[in-house]
This record gives structure tokens, sequence and C-alpha cells, in this order.
């Protein structure tokens, strides 16, 4: 077999430290293929355009790691020019055995659109809450018995927030966050979803989309919540200033690293309403294969099933605290020391059966949607819109992009 | 006197305001990740640490020599093409003349967003992108230089000209033999304005490069931001340091002839 | 003599016909990189041309009249002009502040414009995390200060009302040193015996001096300043991208950044073209406006 | 050593006309100048025969050859220009060995950096050298040949822009202005150089100015110009003796002519309400009178013209008194004397407030209304050679 | 109209002494004249006058005040620059009425967009646009005041700028070269129109030039420095006839004066071998010449200096012989002829290639060997000679 060289495209340059790594593991064990990083783009929404960019010029890697929430409009484009591969056929080839020893139904659901298989998750996370345990005792709270419930969390923060010393109960971003990863947790943990089940218009325009609006309006009346900008929240808390803190799992090696042994750092699980329905969105990134030569989709898939395997995952999921997206990955062999050392590393897999696949709308507007969702939710947040009247307008909107995308 | 402590007082705070950004950079550079929001009191200090991390980390070095080639290598083609062109301008009749001035001013109002895809599509079309070329190409032109130049060629004497074709040098030998060095300082004040435009820039390099081998310095600094996982603040600073620190150098080096060159060019 | 020889036979000299051998490969760049592109985009403006769609329609000025009509494209309008209303004023302003200042300095002189153009060189990828921390309401130093001026905290990258003041006050920061040597550069050029004529004529203090001589003199520098100022404004990106992404509710959304969503975002180039233009036309009639105000004060 | 010929040479720039059908013949070895009022034309003909402008019509010769349309630097001129238009960069030496580089070495030999690679460079650079420094021996710049033009002093720039002209031993030297630039001092001592150095070198000088004295001083022939036409060329003698037009008379001399309005009264010329002691020609409309044509009398000297002194300067060899004649019209004219004269006119007391002056009437000049000069018949001679 | 006095004044620049010891009293409506070779220290001396320079030691009275440390514009003087300083921004008539609106109006009238607010200030200004016409007027400037400086010419703007230091009504006047950047025949003209104003204002007019022609017609006294001291004060004609040094008799004169080495032999003065017919003084070690202290004689006249004539020069009313005198040490001597003398002597045969020189006793001027003038009594009033 001749020697085949495979472009991969991956977001986020500061990934490197681990997608090095795990294909210097991955070449050590198949010689025959090589592994070569174009430059990686900055963000999701920018890989996103690259690629997007390169489809139009034939100048697409043979692999990409695509955003979950961008990936069914990238599958959707890519594969009306036939410029993607669908997975089903190559899963398939290897046997059921291999299936299910290694992905879960529920990963693999994050890389179907349109009810087919177009990427392996690879990186995959859902919100959790940090905990700053030395403000929690100041006011009271039992560190061992952190808040389950929406309510107790804002109220706990509540009584951490002390505006004279400078600190903040909580701090949930998703004023500011990039994409609407928070927002959708809000709905979905209430067993809500983003869309009715026909795809046709929204699915939150109800109890529990003004419910999720409320919420977000008392972390700042209640919670001490004060609007700023997301990575600001995120400095904030490492300095330990902030209680309570909403956000991925894969920040905790640099939230650890920001907090040093200036307080007690805890993770716990994202709060779930509806304790029957409620899910919590995925977040991450799935490989997906754009090679367009035999050869190349071959080796392509031989490096898919590496990355999303065991070997990878440990290395990916400790630099970092992602979820690992292969069953195998948490075993002994592999993560289960770690996670002994770890167990604010622990919370992520702990609720990983409440995770459900991060949902996008159809008709190729999400940056917009959430751009607009955001600029509601934004004034909700600071009491110049009713939550009713803000939910009237995110549904006005949404309803109105997702038809005219 | 106490004119003069106003002034100083004014000034210094000022310079603060200017200063304070870097001072943090800086102080930052050297601090553990644990104290990076410290403010400007005493704290950890970790030494180099974060400056390794830096370089190790992604190829700064290599996108340094990338920013080097493609900041020299625009900077080379745009002197080439303006110089003539502005000379031509100031002391060449020729018909179209008029035609050519208004057009150059008027692009010098276009900011490059302005015809990036239709260039980026252009690239792709000839196979250019992911190339140094690429990087360089919307650039080879630079209206501001014509404009500048021109400026200056035109208080270059007619006689010294006129003296040169009696001696029989050719245009193109008065040029690069006698117009050139007289406007060392012009070109001097116009090669820190492109040095620092082109060497930090950050929105047509993502466009056009893929390759990391190629990309330039800015990008470097990706590898430490992160939206995702969170930045490495530490480094981060270590690297835009270490990037900022060749054109500080520059300028110094250059100050004088900057402001002499703008001096002349009869912006004043 | 005959007529003959009276009539003109002369050859064109060598000068005619090198000026357009050195004007050649100018003229072509500037072909190759700003009439093609414009044309091109034009011609796209008048289309719906999504990147990556096998068909195109024709639109007119669809598009035209549609971003005129689209709250976002106006409020990215009102936005911009309210931060070149700032950034205008305050980078011109400030950086002749600082020229007349450092220019009396005598040793200290480059030491100044050292420090005064630091920003000019600054990574704006770095500086923006820089930004967030010193603005930080809780743990940025200017905290202390808005504390101390009675103002409270102050999230000055958050509010609505401050993110566009706030953006436009790092946009100067970037800018004053560029100017500063711009009017230093001019301020060295004014012939020193009109300021003894002035100081004769009995204008010898400091206001005097420099509405008798110093502004009017200066008429040239300010005018390539001003133009060049608005034009850096016009163009904010980078910081909003960066630092804001528009936010917080649209309020630092400006020209450049939603043409940015759109064109390659939303990929909606035809639209995005449309946009473009529109920008241009703004620059262009600016640039020309100011240039005519500014050339009556002019005197050499 | 060449000739130089000026067929009907006309120019505009834009609209404006600036020489009008100009013809000229410029002998062998000639030192002629062009003198005229400033914007008449003279450094617009100078670069038209340097080939530095092209004419709109007409042509140009230079020794038998006609040389429309051929190169500046192969005309066989050389130039030297007001501004010195010296190389600022380099030094007097390379400055004076440029045209040599130019003829002599391919372009090749002449780039930076390559240059340095050819040994044929290094020997023909040591033989211009040795004639750039017999010229700087001529020209007493040997010691300055290090130097670069911003150290040098005003007249020594001049030479070193007079060498790179010679060095080329050209058939033609064109001089724009050369000394304009030079304080009066050395302005008297220049002037004194070149006429040495045109007998020297024997080739034909070319020389514009707009100072008359410099015209009246250096050349064999002078040119005056007037709004592009050439009004009237002739030696410097026959310009300021004889001038064809008021015109001419006006500019050459200073202080200027005093033109008096006189009258045909009775066969006698009157001006001023005074019967001048001249005789009458027809048609006779302005009486010009230079400073040295009149001098002061006693009252009641028959002809003599009653002034008003308004102003006396003492340049210390001789007296400049400006008066103002008594009269309908008041017309100013000077009157120039000697230091020891003026002693004696004063001693006489001659030059009281009112003062009488009596022209001089082998000097004094007659004009019709046009312009023209009037000749009656002795002074017909001297201006036979310019005819 | 006041006097100024300047009493040892110094000023050093860094390490370079410009002005040593200067004192000098300016009399009350006089018009005095520096006058000095460049960097003499001229325009530091009137600066220092102004208040625009402030001198090391020593002290400055104008009229009966001591100035030291008073403003500029309080010290009741003018000052006309070289460059004229106009403000470029404003018309002619705002110009001259600068330092009016800066006498009379409150510094909130002066602001711009404020001023306009004042009512005081429109009537204020009613009252100097009355002055500036006036004073327009006088300078024939009335059409121009809507003009811009850019729109004016070289004598218009020098006529300006006299207009702004006249519209002060200033007890003196300092200007500093103001005509150096006229051509030479505006530059006669405006000479004339300075020494017409002085006497119009009867104003004290401190002016500084290099050139010595400008010094001589208009001034009272010029005072002569010479590296930072007044080297020599007095009327133009003592400065001409009775120079106290052989450098004052150098600069003062043009052409420059011959200095011939003179040796006393027997009581008599020896010049390059000839027995000179002049009165010997004692220690004489050079003979001064000026070109009008020589006349061209017949060979064998007694004391007549044997010269090789090498140009000559006709500057129309008169002509200059440049001549080398024979002997050990060549040394050029000019000779000064009014065209009638010259045309006698040439027709007499005297203007060969080869002429004698006489001396006229009472215009040579002896000095010792550093210089000094030596004078064998006092100068004798001069005796007519033939014109
Ligand atoms: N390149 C040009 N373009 C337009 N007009 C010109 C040009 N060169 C000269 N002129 C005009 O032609 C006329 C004659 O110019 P020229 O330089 O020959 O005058 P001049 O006699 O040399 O005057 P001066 O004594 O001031 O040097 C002037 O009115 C001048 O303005
Ligand atoms: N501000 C200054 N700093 C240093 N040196 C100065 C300054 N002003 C004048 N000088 C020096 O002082 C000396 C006298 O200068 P000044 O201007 O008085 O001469 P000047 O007699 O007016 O000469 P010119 O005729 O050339 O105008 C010169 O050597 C000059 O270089
Ligand atoms: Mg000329
Ligand atoms: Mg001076």
């Amino acid at each position: 077999q001749a020697p085949v060289t495979l472009d991969v495209l991956y977001c986020f340059p500061s990934f490197a430290r681990f997608h090095e790594p795990v294909a210097k593991l991955f070449m050590d064990a198949n010689p025959g293929i090589r592994i070569a990083f174009r430059a990686p783009a900055p963000s999701y929404d920018e890989g996103h355009q690259t690629v997007m960019r390169q489809a139009l010029t034939n100048q697409l890697p043979d692999v990409f790691y695509s955003g979950f929430h961008l990936l069914p409009e990238l599958a959707r484009t890519l594969a009306r020019r036939g410029q993607i591969i669908e997975l089903d056929a190559l899963l398939a080839a290897e046997g059921d055995t291999f299936r299910r020893e290694n992905y879960s139904d529920r990963i693999l659901a994050l890389g179907r659109v349109d009810g087919r298989l177009y990427g392996l998750a690879f990186n995959a996370s859902n919100p959790i809450l940090y905990y700053n345990i030395d403000l929690v005792r100041r006011a009271g709270g039992n560190p061992d018995a952190l808040p389950t419930s929406w309510d107790a969390v804002i109220a706990l923060a509540g009584r951490i927030n002390t505006p004279a010393e400078g600190i903040n109960g909580i701090a949930y971003d998703v004023h500011g966050w990039p994409d609407g990863w928070l927002f959708e947790a809000m709905i979905t943990q209430a067993g809500g979803s983003l869309l009715t089940p026909d795809e046709s218009a929204v699915g939150f325009d109800n109890e529990i989309g003004l419910a999720a609006l409320r919420t977000f309006r008392r972390f700042v009346t209640e919670g001490g919540m004060q609007l700023i900008d997301w990575n600001q929240s995120r400095q904030q808390f490492g300095a330990g200033k902030i209680g309570i803190y909403a956000a991925s799992p894969a920040n905790l090696a640099q939230i650890t690293g920001l907090v040093g042994d200036k307080f007690t750092l805890r993770t716990h699980v994202f709060p779930i309403t509806d304790q029957e329905k409620g899910r919590i969105p995925t977040g991450g990134n799935a490989a997906v294969i754009l090679a367009r030569e035999e050869a190349k989709q071959r080796a392509a898939w031989t490096f898919l099933k590496f990355v999303t395997g065991p070997e990878a995952q440990k290395v990916v999921v400790e630099m970092t605290g992602y979820l690992p997206t292969n069953l195998r990955a948490v075993g002994e062999q592999f993560l289960g020391p770690w996670y002994r050392a770890n167990p604010n590393a622990l919370t992520a897999v702990r609720q990983a059966d409440r995770a459900g696949p991060w949902g996008g709308y159809p008709g190729g507007n999400n940056v917009r949607i959430w751009r607009a969702q955001r600029d509601v939710i934004t004034l909700v947040m600071r009491g110049e819109l009713t939550p009713e009247a803000g939910l009237a307008r995110i549904v006005a909107e949404t309803n109105a992009l997702m038809r005219s995308g | 006197m106490l004119g003069r402590i106003v002034a100083l007082v004014v000034l210094g705070l000022g310079g603060a305001v200017m200063l304070l950004p870097f001072v943090w950079m800086v102080l930052t550079s050297f601090r553990p990740a644990a104290a990076v929001f410290e403010g400007f009191g005493a704290s950890a200090f970790i030494g180099f640490e974060n400056y390794a991390r830096a370089l190790t980390t992604a190829p700064l070095l290599r996108f340094m020599l990338n920013g080097v080639i493609v900041c020299a290598g625009i900077l080379v083609v745009q002197l080439a093409v303006a110089i003539p062109a502005a000379y031509a301008l100031a002391k060449l009749p020729f018909r179209g003349r008029g035609l050519l001035f208004g057009l150059v001013l008027a692009a010098l109002c276009i900011p490059i967003q302005v015809p990036a895809l239709p260039l980026y599509l252009g690239l792709a079309h000839t196979g250019l992108l992911d190339t140094y070329f690429a990087m360089m190409f919307p650039f080879f032109l630079s209206v501001f230089a014509i404009f500048l130049f021109r400026q200056f060629f035109k208080s270059f004497p007619d006689e010294i000209i006129q003296a040169a074709r009696l001696d029989g040098v050719g245009e193109f030998e008065i040029v690069w033999r006698f117009v050139v060095p007289a406007a060392l300082p012009a070109i001097a004040a116009f090669s820190i304005f492109s040095i620092v435009a082109h060497w930090n820039d950050l929105y047509w390099p993502l466009i056009v490069i893929t390759e990391t081998r190629l990309a330039p310095p800015p990008l470097g600094m990706l590898y430490f931001r992160d939206a995702e996982t969170g930045s490495n603040y530490g480094a981060l600073m270590a690297g835009a340091t270490i990037i900022t620190a060749p054109l500080v150098l520059a300028f110094l080096v250059a100050r004088r002839r900057f402001i002499e060159g703008i001096t002349m060019t009869g912006l004043k | 003599m005959s007529l003959a020889l009276a009539a003109p036979a002369p050859v064109e000299p060598f000068a005619l016909r090198i000026g357009h051998a050195f004007a050649a490969p100018a003229a072509l760049l500037l072909a190759l990189i700003y009439i093609v592109p414009v044309s091109v985009l034009i011609w796209l403006s008048l289309t719906d041309y999504i990147l990556g769609a096998v068909d195109i329609r024709f639109l007119g000025l669809d598009n035209f009249s549609r971003a005129l009509a689209d709250p976002v494209f106006r409020r990215s309008i009102t936005n911009t002009f309210a931060y070149v209303a700032i950034v205008l004023p305050g980078g011109v302003l400030l950086g002749l502040g600082a020229a007349l200042l450092v220019h009396r300095r005598i040793r200290s002189r480059s030491l100044w414009e050292v420090i005064y153009f630091l920003p000019v060189t600054s990574t704006l990828i770095a500086m923006a995390t820089v930004w967030q921390f010193l603005l930080h309401p809780r743990l940025g130093p200017v905290r202390e200060i808005t504390l101390a001026l009675g103002l409270g905290e102050v999230a000055f990258l958050s509010d609505p009302a401050l993110v566009l003041p706030t953006l436009a006050a790092i946009g100067i920061w970037q800018l004053v040193g560029f100017n500063m040597i711009l009017f230093l550069a001019g301020l060295s050029a004014i012939p020193r015996d009109l300021y003894e004529a002035a100081a004769l004529d009995g204008a010898s203090g400091g206001i005097d001096r420099f509405f008798r001589v110093t502004w009017p003199q200066l008429g040239p520098t300010t005018m390539f300043v001003t133009v060049t100022t608005s034009i850096t404004a016009f163009k904010v990106f980078d910081t909003v991208r960066v630092l804001t992404e528009g936010g917080p509710a649209g309020a630092s959304e400006v020209l450049l950044y939603v043409i940015y969503l759109e064109g390659f975002q939303y990929f909606r180039i035809g639209y995005a073209a449309a946009l473009t233009l529109i920008f241009l036309a703004f620059i262009l009639a600016f640039s020309i406006l100011q240039a005519a105000a500014l050339d009556r004060r002019i005197h050499y | 050593m060449a000739a130089i010929g000026l067929e009907r040479i006309c120019k505009s720039f834009g609209g404006t006309r600036v020489l009008r059908d100009v013809t000229l013949a410029i002998r062998d070895g000639e030192f002629l100048t062009l003198v005229g009022p400033s914007g008449c034309g003279k450094s617009t003909l100078l670069r038209i025969i340097a080939g530095l402008e092209r004419q709109d019509s007409g042509s140009v010769t230079i020794g038998q050859r006609r040389v429309d349309g051929v190169r500046p630097s192969e005309r066989g001129v050389a130039m030297v220009f007001q501004s010195y238009a010296l190389y600022p960069h380099l030094t007097v030496a390379r400055n004076i060995a440029t045209p040599l580089e130019m003829q002599r070495l391919t372009l090749l030999e002449r780039l930076p950096l390559l240059r340095l690679l050819s040994p044929r460079r290094r020997r023909i650079m040591r033989g211009i050298m040795a004639e750039v420094e017999a010229v700087a021996a001529a020209l007493q710049l040997e010691g300055l040949l290090g130097r670069k033009p911003a150290e040098l002093s005003g007249g020594q720039r001049q030479r070193v822009a007079l060498g790179r002209a010679m060095v080329r031993r050209p058939d033609a030297f064109l001089m724009d202005e050369p000394l304009s630039n030079l304080d009066a001092k050395l302005r008297v001592h220049m002037r004194g150089e070149l006429a040495d150095l045109h007998r020297r070198l024997g080739a034909t000088f070319v020389y514009v100015t707009h100072d008359q004295t410099e015209a009246m001083t250096m050349s064999d022939r002078v040119a005056l110009m007037l709004e592009g036409r050439i009004e009237q060329l002739g030696t410097p003698a026959e310009l300021y003796d004889a001038p064809r037009t008021l015109a001419v008379a006006s500019f050459i001399g200073s202080p200027p002519i005093a033109c008096i309005p006189v009258r045909l009264e009775h066969e006698a010329l009157v001006a001023a309400g005074t019967r001048l002691a001249l005789r009458a020609i027809p048609d006779a409309a302005i009486l010009g009178l230079r400073a040295e044509a009149v001098t002061p009398v006693r009252h009641g000297t028959p002809g003599a013209l009653p002034a008003r002194l308004s102003r006396a300067e003492n340049l210390g060899a001789e007296w400049l008194l400006y008066a103002t004649l008594e009269g309908p019209a008041p017309t100013p004219v000077v009157c120039r004397l000697t230091a020891a004269a003026h002693d004696a006119a004063r001693d006489a007391g001659l030059l009281g407030e009112r003062l009488w002056l009596l022209p001089d009437p082998a000097r004094a000049l007659l004009f019709d209304a046009e312009g023209r000069r009037l000749v009656a018949e002795p002074l017909r001679t001297r201006i036979g050679a310019t005819a």
C-alpha cells in the first residue's frame, strides 16, 4: 500500500496540544498513513467558513473536525455538492460488535444529520457548574450537598453575592456565549426542545421557554450575576470572585490552572428540572471525511476510528476535561485511574446519560439565529424586556429566519 | 515653570495610559496561571517559563520568519512599483497621468475588505492559495506609497533630473541613483507604515492560508487564545511580547528618519 | 529658408515614453487589485449569489433596497457614525495635544515619541485579552479609578450604552501615537519667525500663539490626519470582532462587521457586496467632504 | 566648438505662448548672453537648446547637425544650473565623474554591487579619475574632491557644477543664471572667473541671466529677450548706447533711464516747459536720459531742466541724485556724479533743494510714441553693426 | 520716538561667543544700519533689542526705560522680518490689524467662534480697521486688503510687513534684511521707499543688512560689525572715506579696495619697486587703493605703478579695469573710469595691455601691519577734480 497523506483541519489552534500527539500515536500505529495538519481555524465558525469557501475552490481537507452545531449545515451543503462521505456503510462494515463496544448510540447520534451518519464525535462536553467551595462555605452552603435544582442554585448564589467585596453569586453567560449551547441547555433540561417535532417552527414557544428566560433574569436579580463578557467571567471566577460558574468541562484544565491553590474548586452536575425528559446538549466536534480519492477515504476512515478510539480519547480527555466519546476509554485500562485522581472531571461523565444532541435549526441560518436570540436574551437579562415580550420576540424572529434561510 | 510641570504631568498621565496595557502584558508574561489576574502588584514570578512555552507550543520563530518574508516581500514590491509610478506622476508628462492619479486617490479610500472576496476567488481560480504570494498580492500596490512618494518627488529639484539627463543618465538610473537616495527618509517613513500594518495583519492570511508553515505571527497568537477551552494567558502575553518586540525595535531604529520623512513629504 | 526646414519634426523625447513604462506596473496592479474586484463586486451586488450556490439570479437593485430597510444594517450605520464621531475628534485632537506637548520637550522627546507610538505596534489579539482584564468591572485596575470618581463599577465592554465609546477609546489609544507623529512633523516645519512676529504683535500667550500661528500652519497636516483617521475609524472591525462580536445586544455592530457576517458567516455574497458598495460610498463621500471642507483652510 | 543655430523656435505651455518665433545664430566660440526680465522665456530657450524641453516648431542646429530629437546627452552641450543641481549624496569627485561614467561604463558596470565585479570598470574609473583631477585642478578644487556638496560654500559648489560641465569637453556651455545664488561679492569674483574660463576653453557659451550687469560685463554679444521675442541682439555697448527701442533702453542701465515726454514746438524740443538744447527729430515723443547723461548746472543755463531734489545716495565712489522734474507731469530723473564731481558741484552751490539738470546732447536718446528710437544722422554709424 | 541704548551686551550660543561686549547708542529718530558679513551677529543683536532673544549680560534701554525682561510686544518696537513672517491664513487687512487686535481685544474676544458673541469686539474692530486702512493707504495697499499673502508679489508682501509694523506706531522699527528676498530692481525701489518712510515717520530705524549698498545709501549712521564686535560706527561717508581699519575698508566699497604692500625706503613709500608720490607715514605697511583712487596715466609719470590689464568691464555708464600690479608679488588693482573718462583715456592710448596707474594722494589710504589706518593729519577737504 502506497503511503497516503491526509490533510486534516481542526478548529482552535490551541487544540494542537492533543491533536499533535494523537496524530503521532496514529502514525506510529499506521506507518502507511501520514497526517498533515492544516493551519488550525481560530474557531468553529471560522473553520466552518473556511471549509465552505474551500468547497467552492476544491481545496477541501481530507478530514475536518466540525462543530456539532454547524455539522448539519455543513453536511447538507456538501452533500448536495457530493463533497462529503456518508459513514453508515463504513461503520456497518466493521461489524456490530465493534460498534457496540466503542460507540454509544447517544454519541453516534451526535454525528447524524437527517438520519445519516456523517461524523464521528471526537470531543464532547455538556455544561457543568463550577463552584468556589470557599465562598459556598462562607455563605453557609454545604459543599457536599451542592444544589441540584435551579431554585437552590439561585438561592445559594444569592447568599454568596457580596458586592461590597466584589464577589458575585453566579455567572451563567448565556448572553455572551458565542453559540446557543447554554440557551439550549436551559430549554432541554426542562424537557423542552428547540423545534416542534415536524421541525417547522420553534418548540419552546411555551412555558418552558418562558421559564428559561425568567431563570436568566433571576440570575441577575436574585443570584447576583453581572452582565459582563464571558471571558471576563471566567477570569473573575478564576480570581475567586464568583461563586458559581457555568461552563464546559473542557475548561477544567484552564480553570484549575487559574485557580491554583487560591481556593477549593469543585464541579457539579447541571441541574435538571424535568428528571424524566430533561436532556443537556452536547458540545464539541465530530470528524468528517471530505476526501475524494478512495485510498484517502479508506485511510481517513482508519484515522477516524483511531481518534475516536480509547488511546486517543485518553490523551484528549486528560488534557482538557472533555467527555470521552469512546465507551472503552473510561475503562480501568485507560482513564479509570485518572478520573480517580481528578474527581472534578468525573462530573461530566456522571451526567453523560442525560446528554442529548446539540440541535440546530434547519435552513442554514444558525449563526444568524443565535445572534438574534442572544440580543433579545441580553435585553431580558438587563430587564429592558419582560420575559414574556422577550420570548415572543425570540419566537417570531427565529421562525422568520428559519423560513428565510 | 508651572506650565512646564502641568505639561509634564499631562504627558505623564497620557503616557501611563499608553503604557498600561503593555506593562500588564509584560508582567503577565512572567506570571504563573494562578496569578494572572492580580493587577499590577507584586506577585509570583516564574521567569521565562511562559516564553519557553510560547516558543514550543507554536512554531513562533517560524511564524516570525514568515512575517519577515511576507513583510519584506510586500515592502520590496511596494517600493519597486510605487517609486517609479510616483516618479512618473510627479515628474514625467504622459497621457493618462491625471486619470491614474485620480484612481490612486480613490483607491486610497478603499480598505482591503472591499475587494477581498473577488480577490480570494481569483487566487483560488489560479491555484495560488496557500502561498506567500497569495498573502502578499493584494498589498503589492500601495496607493498610499504612491501618494506619499509623489508628494516627496514633486519637491525634488527638476534641475538635478535635467542635469542627470544631460550627463547621459537614463531615466531609470536617475530614479535609483539620485531620487531614491534623496527619498530615503520618505522610504523609511513608509516602510514603518507598511511593516506595522502587515506584521500584525490577521484578516487576510486567515482567508488565504491553510498551511501552518506559512502562517504569519498573529496567527501564532491564536494558539494561545482559545475560546473553547480557555486561553493560556501567560503564554499568550509572552507570545505577544515576542512578536511586538521587532516592531518596537524597528520604530526605535527608524524613528528619526521616519519623522524627517513625513516632514519632507510635504504632509506637514 | 524653406518651409520643410521650419516644419516641426522633433521626435518625442525619451521622457514621454518612459512615463508610461514607469506607471505601467502600478496601473496593472491597480486594475488587478482594485478595478476588477470592485467591478466583480458591483456585478455580484445585483445578484442573489450565495457562496456555494449553483444558480444565480439577477436581482437588480433589490439588495440595495433591502439593505436600506434592514434594521440590523441601519443600526450598524448609526453605530459606525457614532464610533467615527468619537474617534475622529478624539484621535485628531489628542494627537495634536500630545504633539504640542512632546514638541517642546527637548531632551526627553524621543522617549515620549516611543511611548506614544507603542500602541500603534500592538497586536490586537493579545491586546483584546489585556483590555478585557484592564476594563474588568470587578478585577481591572480601571475599577479603582471609576470607584474613586464615584462612578461605581462600570462594565465598559458589556453595557450597551458604553460599549461603543469604550471601543472608540481603544481605537483612539491605538491611533493617537500615529497622529502625534504626523503632527510633530507638521510642527517642526513651522517657521520660527512666525512665532517671533506673533510675539512682537503681542500674541505671547500660549492660546494666542496657538490660534494665530500653530493651528493655521498645521492646516495641511490636519487635513491629512483627519482624512486618514476617519478612514481608519470607518474601517473599525478588528476590535469589534475580537472584543465584543457586535454585542451586547448589537450595540457594537458596525458596518464592516455586518458585512463580514453577511459575506463570510452567512455566505450571502450578493447582499454583502451591496453592503460593501454602500460602505464604499460612505467612505468616499466622507473623504471628499472633508477634503473640500479642510481645503479652504490651507494656505500654501 | 560649435556654432548654434535657432530657426523660428516657437513654444507654448498650455495656452501661453512663451517663445514666439525665435531665430538666433550663435557664433562658434562666442560668449552670448540671453538677458531679459523674469518670465520672458530665457530658460525655456536654453532648455530647448539642451534638449530638455521640446519646441513646438522650429529647429535647432549645433555645429552642422540638426539636433531636434537627439537626446540631451548626445548634443555635445553641457549645462550649468542656477541651483547647481549637484548630486547631493555623491562626492565632488563622483559628481564631476558622472558624465564620463555614463559615457564609458556599460549599464552592468554601473549597477550597485555588480559593478564591483568588473576589472574593466576599475581600469576605466582610474582613467576617469585622472581627468576629474585635471578638471578639479583647473578650477582649484583639488582639496575638495572628497567632500559632499553640502559641505561646500556657494562659490565652491558653483565651481563643481562648472567642473561637471567641463569634464565632458562639450562644444558649448549653457548656463542658466549660474551666479544668481551667490552673494554680491562672490558674484563679482565669479564673473571674472567665468570670463576667464571662456577665454581659456574657447568654447561657445550661452549664458542666461536677468542681471544686466552680468550681461554687460561678460558677453561678446547680448540678446535681450522680451515676452518671448528677441528684442535686440548686439554687443553690450550697442545695447547701452544704441538701444533700438525704449523697452531695451529701460531694461539696460541702472538706475533706469528717465523717460521725459517731449513735444516738438517750432522745430525745437520742449520738455516741462523748457526748450532743450537738443537737435529736434520729427515724431520725437520721449526723451530718454540716463543718469550720466545729465549734469547739474547753474540756474539759467539754456536747455537746463528745473527739478526738485528728493534724495541723494552716496555710494562711496559716486553719488546718485534722485530728482523730480518740475512741470505739469512730474517725472523722476536720476543724476549720477562721481564723488569728485559731486563735491565740486556741491561746493559750487549747485545741489540745493532745487536744481537745474542739463541733458548731454551726445547721450540723450529720443523715441517716437511707439517706443522706437529715432536716430539723427551722426548716430547711424554706431548701430550699423547690429543690422 | 525713542533712543535705543545697548550697554556691554554679550551673548553666546553654546560655546560660541556671538556678541562680545557690544555698546551702542542709537539716537532718537536716527536711521542706523548694522552691516557686516554673514554670521557676525547682526540678527542676534537686533533680536536682543526686540526681546526675542535674551542677552547673557549687559542691558538694553529703549527711550528712558530699561527693557531687560520686558516682553517683546511691550517694548514699543516693531520688527520687519527677512521672510516677512506674514500670517498666511489671514488677509492683508487682518495681518496688519493683528497687533492692534492683541492690544485692544480681551483674550475671550480673540478666541475663534467665541469672539463672534461680543458686540464690543465689533465696535473695536471697526476702529482698528479704520486705522488699518489709513496705514494701507500710506503704503498703497488699498486694493489688496482682501487678499491673502500668497496672492501678493514680493514687494507687496514687504509692504504688508511694513504695514503691520507701522500700525502699532512704534517708537522704533527693527528690520532684519527686509529687502534681501526681493529682486535687484525692486530692491532699489524699496530702498527709496524705506528712506522716505523714515523721513515721514520720524521714528528710530535699526536696519540690518549685509549689503553695503543698502547700508551706504539709506543710513544716517552705519555700525559695521565684525565677529560680534562693532568695528566702526559712523556716517556712510566716514566709513567709506575714513575707515578705521583695513577690515572696514575691505568690507565697504565695491569692487573691493586693493591692498598693496608698501615699504618705507629713504623716507619714501615704495610699492612694486616704484617710488610713490605719496606722503610717507612711519609704520605704513599697506596701501589701500579704491577703484576711483587710481587713474591710468602715461608711461613715465612719476609715482605711477606698472600693471598688466587682465579684463575690462563695460557697465554702460562706467568702466572697470581689472589689472595686476607687476612686481614680485602680483597684486590685483581695479580702476574705475566714467564712460567719458574711459573713452578719453582710450583715445589717448593709455589702455594698452600694459598700463600705468597713478594713485590719487587725496584718496589713498595707509594702514600699518596690524591693519590700523594711519592718518597723517585730519582728513582735508577735497579739492574739485575735473568731471
Ligand atoms: N513647465 C512649464 N509649464 C508651464 N509653464 C511654464 C513651464 N516652464 C516655464 N513656464 C512659463 O513660461 C514662461 C517663461 O519661463 P522661463 O522659465 O523660460 O522664464 P525665464 O525667462 O527663465 O524667467 P526667470 O528669469 O524668472 O528664470 C513663464 O511664464 C513660466 O511661467
Ligand atoms: N539659536 C541659535 N543657536 C545657535 N547658534 C546660533 C543661533 N542663532 C544664531 N547663531 C549663531 O550665531 C552667529 C551669529 O548669527 P546671526 O544670525 O546673528 O548672524 P547674522 O550676522 O545675522 O548673519 P546673516 O547675515 O547670515 O543673517 C552665527 O554663527 C549663528 O550660527
Ligand atoms: Mg529662468
Ligand atoms: Mg541675520
